[in-house]
């Protein structure tokens, strides 16, 4: 048994037994839902809802009639499990536990490579992949594709508030009165349009075929086309011209009363002379010597105080997100702290 | 010592960081904050608008992040409704729906006044990126057929005269990358000279300075700015200093004072062993 | 403190009730103030329309002359906010299109293009008491125009910095000997695959967790072109994973032209360029996994980078691995230069593919940039000339209308949107 | 023919897109080009759905070592496209009471929702937070003051973790109760309060790092104008591929 093996077996151990420890002598780990019962009743194109604590009942059933029904879960905090409509949930407790254990198996892997963070790693892969895969279906395919290219059948099953082009409900009036020329170019801008990338989804997936991949070229340089003549212009304008209208300050600053201000002035001055000096840094064109190359050292000094500062000020956000995770621990799994009273009575 | 230290495997500043983060959390310390120029700058955007403003509370974070910005949407939510402002919400990252959720939580549970439809309303998920940005701006009514209730925007009081957001009066944004806060300025806050602000994480906020004032108002970056805005609102509503739930970001900064010295004195070692290496000679560095 | 606003059905009817009482107040949202509400206001006059400059026909603006009790020292308020309303020419009713708020003359509405419009504007004193309505006399058309004037100075900008880019390539193609300086991030390359090969490892190549529509992606899929080249040619071995699929395709394509032109189509296996999963940290455990498994001897990250940056990096150190990153992200600049071997920042990432081609006709590019980093410099430089002086003549008393004329034509219309002459 | 006519693709749309820039009328074109990609990206998870798919089952078959991990990477990935193509244990909108497949699908309460917050976001997060050790170990190893951009870089990093603490307002506190002890406050309080760390960290994000960030703006912009260009007239097509295939 190497070092390390014998390191994890004794954290491994050590874990277990300050569970089994604390689970003989308190409770902890457990989740708890809260039963609500919603009755909705459509007239006239409102809703009317009602949730009803608990599950449905016979009276509840009888006091809403031609109601549709179904019934929701809801997250309950332990502190309010004496509610006779909160219950304990076994899905959720469940849940818990493999959040709780897969949150150990990763930080496990800061200590090194180990069987539990290759697991949650398989894991995390398979399901985010098919997370990205699920979002981009109902939220690419089906609500940007599918309803536009066939937007009765859409509407009829995924998107009932999918309103309908109120160009169509003007073509048909237009088509009645002869207008074809005009109905011709509302359907070319908008059924065919929807149709090109389905045309270039078609073309991608030529890849599959063992002689058509090179036609999968074409989706890609239309849309890395489209990439450059958008990111162009849209940079141009927002991270040059402006930032240069932004860094058109006055080298000297008077108070309204017309008193010198120092600070500002200072202030100033700094900003144009970095900005310059880290300019000339990303020169490619010159050699830096001479006055050029110590120019350009200041920008690189101007360009380190940045990274610096941002280094430093980025380190408060990641420890609030470690905090999170070990209030994860302490507070929903173990129940050690209670900082939002969530078990306050208990 | 000095080579002890020089030859330290990481795994023990990493465990170090475990103590120091800890620690804190399991003994409730906490701090008093002292809110910057910018924090109040925040504030005011919100606090001088009259009554009765529209404001679009855009939440472009997921989960990952929720730790840092949860505290500042919340904030932001309380403060709006503290003032009777009228929240429009959506978000343009997929897992931000269930962000939106905890804001209107907070609106139903400590609010009971806010009446969905009239005084806010949750528009949900906006897919398509920048581009949903675009969108909205231009015509909302193509981006959003029904909020994310399934409500026909027609239908409520708040959405029946809503073709774009050119008019809102504030746009208030909680953003956790791209698409996000540098969007919202490009697209929406800088061509329609929306006033804006926003809370991001710290690594985001750095570059997000040259757009104020012109095209930003203020810009809430990081844990601890958080904390100055939560304490700023409970000087001037003096129900938030009582409520815990409101002080979220102030409970979280016990952990970042113990955490940054932790930090501050790796630092410090790490050039010490450097000096007296360097001072030992050539030989004295593996 | 301001009391929560009554908004709901009992408050207006208490509000009604208590207002028909004479000499009883109650307590309004607006703060400080405690009035009953007040006869209605003067309405708004001179009412124009007029169509919205530099737009697809789709928009009109509406200006008028503020109602006279719209005034600053109104206290309380008279006038809280002006009602419009409007008409096609041929037909039908007036429905408002929008409020104003007090002290706001103008009102921008989005029309249907070709239609003619009338307005008319009410201001709307407190208990919604409103003036008689103002109406424009002259129905108006929206006009559509084909160049958006407010970017005309935008645009000779952009075809200056554009111009100066072909031409200089052009230059270069001619064969005109540009001096360009060297990068030390770039020279690294080389040295990295090369030691890869040595040690008998592999070469990791991570193009960002963006999808092929960031041009940081494909900046990065330059660089892993000229890459693949090198590790073809060392026979070293190369994986790309990859965070989109079309990232994938993309790489893929690429990775096996740049093995063909290395003369080793052979070597090269598909399966190399791989997609894990388009979560960023998800994406990130299946990188970090890999790299502590297969333990490569080198690792690029070019491309857009975010939070993930660190955590490769680190990782990447912990099993000895020479690192070259490029990206613009500036938020992940510090990361990465704080954690690798040599960094491309910003600019030099972009110009990392010009560098790397090896053709000399790309690097004209890059002295294009420069002349655009050149009119940046002058743009500045000028500008703080200018304000500054204006600034020292204000205070000593001199007439600087002139100046701040020029001032203002440099920040709004050459650098804002403002157009040639607005 | 294989690279002509995508060179062709690409340099049409690019133009025709910049071009639309300054045209009123065609100011949606941008949006038509983001909508499409976003529906091409989404198709496009064949491809990648099945390079993972593939990976693993021939790692799999092959019995290859770890063939335990792909089998558990398969499965959750498989698991999750059920239970978010099928929404289980989604509600309908409200609205529509009949539409048992008009629900989100991230509901709360459904299972696609279980296995986002069970799952998903514990992972997620976790990850993102081991970055503290990261930087922790980063500063820790880079930091040191080797030359003089190094000393700048870590001297404003030491600075800044300083000042966003509230160990900034004790020191700033008691550096001025001592010298208050000293000499009145009145002569020299409006001078130095600028340098209390807090005040420092301030001004040197909104000033040293403005400058700093705006001139690696400036330059990223120009970057991206020349690889844009570039791109746009062939002459870097790296990413298309070869002619012969």
């Amino acid at each position: 048994m190497n070092e390390n093996n014998r390191v994890w077996w004794i954290l491994f151990l050590v874990g277990g037994g300050a569970l089994l420890v604390r689970a003989a002598t308190t409770e902890f780990g457990k989740s708890y839902a809260r039963d609500q019962t919603v009755y909705v009743t459509v007239e006239g194109g409102t809703a009317e809802v009602d949730a009803v604590p608990g599950l449905p009942t016979a009276e509840s059933d009888a006091a809403h009639p031609d109601a549709a029904r179904w019934t929701r879960s809801l997250a309950a905090d332990p502190g309010e499990r004496d509610d006779p409509h909160v219950r304990f949930s076994w899905a959720d407790t469940i849940g818990l536990w493999c959040a709780a254990l897969l949150t150990l198996a990763i930080f496990s892997f800061l200590f090194g490579d180990n069987p539990g963070y290759r697991l949650a790693e398989a894991i995390f892969v398979g399901v985010s992949a098919g997370y990205a895969m699920i979002a981009g279906f109902w939220e690419g395919i089906v609500q940007l594709l599918l309803a536009k290219l066939i937007p009765v059948a859409t509407k009829e099953h995924f998107l009932p508030g999918l309103e309908p082009d109120p160009r169509w409900a003007d073509d048909w009036a237009r088509y009645q009165s002869g207008d074809l020329g005009y109905v011709a170019a509302e359907w070319a801008a908008t059924t065919l349009l929807s149709l090109v990338p389905l045309v270039f989804g078609v073309m991608l997936l030529m890849r599959l075929s063992p002689k058509g991949g090179w036609i999968s070229r074409w989706p890609l340089a239309f849309f890395i086309g489209a990439t450059a003549g958008l990111r162009l212009i849209v940079h141009f304008e927002s991270d040059f011209i402006r930032q240069i209208q932004a860094t058109l300050l006055p080298l000297i600053v008077f108070k309204e009363d017309n008193s010198f201000d120092l600070a500002q002035t200072l202030a100033n001055v700094t900003i144009v002379v970095g900005v310059l000096s880290s300019l000339v840094y990303f020169f490619f064109s010159k050699e830096h010597e001479g006055v050029f190359g110590g120019v350009s050292r200041l920008g690189i000094w101007f360009l380190m105080i940045t990274f610096g500062a941002s280094f430093g000020y980025t380190v408060m956000g990641r420890i609030t997100l470690f905090a999170q995770r070990l209030e994860f621990l302490f507070d929903d799994w173990l129940w050690i702290i209670d900082p939002l009273q969530r078990r306050a009575g208990l | 010592m000095i080579d002890v230290l020089s030859n330290l495997d990481r795994r023990w500043v990493f465990a170090a960081m475990f103590v120091a983060v800890g620690w804190p959390i399991l003994s409730g310390v906490r701090f008093k904050e002292e809110p910057s120029e910018g924090v109040r700058r925040v504030f005011r955007a919100i606090e001088d608008l009259p009554e009765g403003s529209t404001v679009l509370m855009a939440l472009d974070y997921d989960p990952s992040s929720q730790g840092e910005l949860q505290p500042m949407a919340s904030a932001f939510t309380r403060h709006a409704a503290e003032r009777g402002h009228k929240i429009y919400f959506m978000t343009l990252w997929p897992a931000g729906s269930p962000m939106i959720e905890r804001s209107l939580r907070i609106v139903e549970q400590e609010y009971p006044d806010y009446v969905y439809g009239e005084d806010y309303v949750n528009l949900g998920y906006a897919p398509g990126l920048e581009g949903a940005i675009k969108a909205v701006v231009d015509d909302l009514r193509g981006q959003f057929a029904t909020d994310a209730r399934g409500n026909s925007l027609d239908s409520m009081p708040l959405t029946e005269g809503l073709r774009n957001i050119q008019n809102m009066d504030l746009l208030v944004n909680v953003s956790a990358g791209d698409p996000g806060a540098k969007q919202w300025v490009q697209y929406a806050a800088t061509p329609h000279d929306i006033a804006m602000v926003t809370g991001t994480t710290g690594v985001q906020a750095p570059s997000l300075y040259p757009y104020i004032p012109e095209q930003l108002d203020g810009v809430l970056g990081a844990i601890k700015a958080a904390a100055e805005y939560e304490q700023v609102l409970s000087v001037a509503y003096p129900k938030f200093a009582e409520s815990v739930k409101a002080q979220e970001g102030l409970r979280r900064m016990g952990p970042q004072l113990v955490a940054h010295l932790l930090m501050i004195g790796l630092i410090v070692v790490g050039n010490v062993i450097y000096f007296v290496e360097r001072s030992r000679g050539p030989g004295g560095r593996r | 403190m301001p009391h929560h606003p009554t908004r709901h059905g009992l408050g207006t009817l208490l509000f009604a009730v208590a207002a028909t009482f004479p000499g009883l107040s109650f307590a309004d949202d607006a703060p400080g103030d405690a009035a009953p509400p007040a006869s209605p206001p003067a309405p708004p006059t001179d009412i124009v329309v007029e169509d919205r400059p530099d737009d697809a026909g789709d928009g009109l603006v509406v200006r008028w002359t503020l109602s006279k009790d719209d005034t600053e020292d109104a206290d309380p308020r008279t006038v809280l906010k002006y009602v419009v309303e409007r008409k096609p020419a041929k037909g039908g009713e007036f429905e408002q299109v929008g409020e104003s708020t007090y002290k706001q003359p103008e009102f921008e509405d989005e029309v249907d293009h070709g239609t003619a419009y009338l307005y008319r504007v009410v201001a709307v004193g407190r208990g919604d008491v409103r003036s008689p309505a103002a109406e424009s006399t002259e129905a108006v058309q929206p006009v559509l125009q084909w160049f958006n004037g407010r970017r005309a100075w935008f645009g000779i900008l952009l075809l200056v910095v554009c111009g100066s880019v072909v031409y200089f390539i052009q230059i270069a193609r001619r064969g005109t000997d540009l001096y360009i300086r060297p990068i030390a991030g770039l020279e690294a390359v080389d040295e990295a695959v090369g030691r890869a090969t040595e040690m008998g490892k592999s070469v990791l190549f991570v193009p960002g967790i963006q999808d092929i529509n960031d041009i940081q992606t494909v900046a990065g899929i330059t660089v892993l072109s000229r890459v693949a080249r090198t590790v073809a040619e060392y026979d070293a071995e190369l994986v790309v994973p990859t965070a989109r699929s079309l990232v994938m395709t993309t790489a893929q394509e690429t990775v096996e032209a740049a093995y063909l032109s290395a003369g080793r189509p052979d070597a090269y296996r598909e399966d190399d360029v791989y997609y894990l999963t388009d979560e960023q940290f998800g994406y990130v455990a299946g990188v970090t996994g890999t790299m502590v498994r297969d333990e490569p001897a080198a690792c690029f990250y070019m491309g857009a980078f975010y939070a993930e940056s660190l955590i490769l990096a680190e990782t990447a150190n912990s099993i000895g691995a020479i690192q070259v990153a490029g990206t613009a992200m500036p938020s992940q600049l510090p990361f990465f230069v704080a954690a690798c071997d040599y960094t491309l920042i910003g600019e030099e990432f972009f110009a990392a593919s010009a560098y790397l081609s090896g053709e000399a006709h790309q690097l004209g590019s890059l002295k294009g940039q420069d002349v655009g980093k050149g009119i940046g410099a002058t743009l500045v430089v000028l500008g703080c000339l200018v304000l500054t002086a204006t600034t020292l003549f204000t205070v000593r008393g001199f007439d600087v209308g002139l100046l701040t004329a020029i001032g203002d034509y440099l920040t709004q219309n050459v650098l804002g949107d403002g157009g040639l002459s607005r | 023919m294989k690279r002509t006519v995508p060179l062709f693709l690409a340099a049409a749309t690019g133009f025709v897109l910049i071009v639309a820039s300054f045209v009123p009328a065609a100011g949606s074109w941008g949006k038509y080009a983001v909508d499409w990609f976003n529906i091409l990206a989404a198709l496009a998870f064949v491809l990648g759905g099945g390079s993972l798919l593939s990976q693993h089952l021939k790692k799999i078959s092959d019995q290859q070592a770890g063939w335990g991990y792909s089998l558990v990477t398969v499965v959750s990935f498989l698991a999750t496209l059920v239970v978010g193509l099928g929404k289980f244990g989604v509600a309908p909108p409200t609205l529509h009471p009949d539409k048992v497949w008009a629900g989100d699908y991230k509901e709360a309460g459904s299972g696609f929702s279980w296995i986002f917050d069970y799952l998903y976001t514990p992972l997620a997060a976790t990850m993102f937070s081991i970055l503290a050790c990261f930087v922790a170990s980063a500063a820790f190893r880079a930091f040191r003051a080797k030359n003089v951009e190094a000393t700048i870089l870590l001297v404003t990093a030491f600075i800044v973790l300083l000042g966003r603490t509230y160990a900034a307002i004790w020191i700033g506190d008691q550096a001025d109760w001592l010298a208050s002890q000293v000499v009145d406050p009145a002569i020299w309080h409006p001078y130095v309060t600028g340098l209390r760390l807090d005040k420092l960290t301030e001004t040197i994000m909104d000033v040293f790092n403005t400058a700093g960030t705006r001139a690696i703006m400036i330059g990223i912009a120009l970057g991206i104008v020349s690889t844009s260009l570039k791109v746009l007239l062939g002459v870097d097509r790296s990413y298309l591929g070869s002619d012969d295939r």
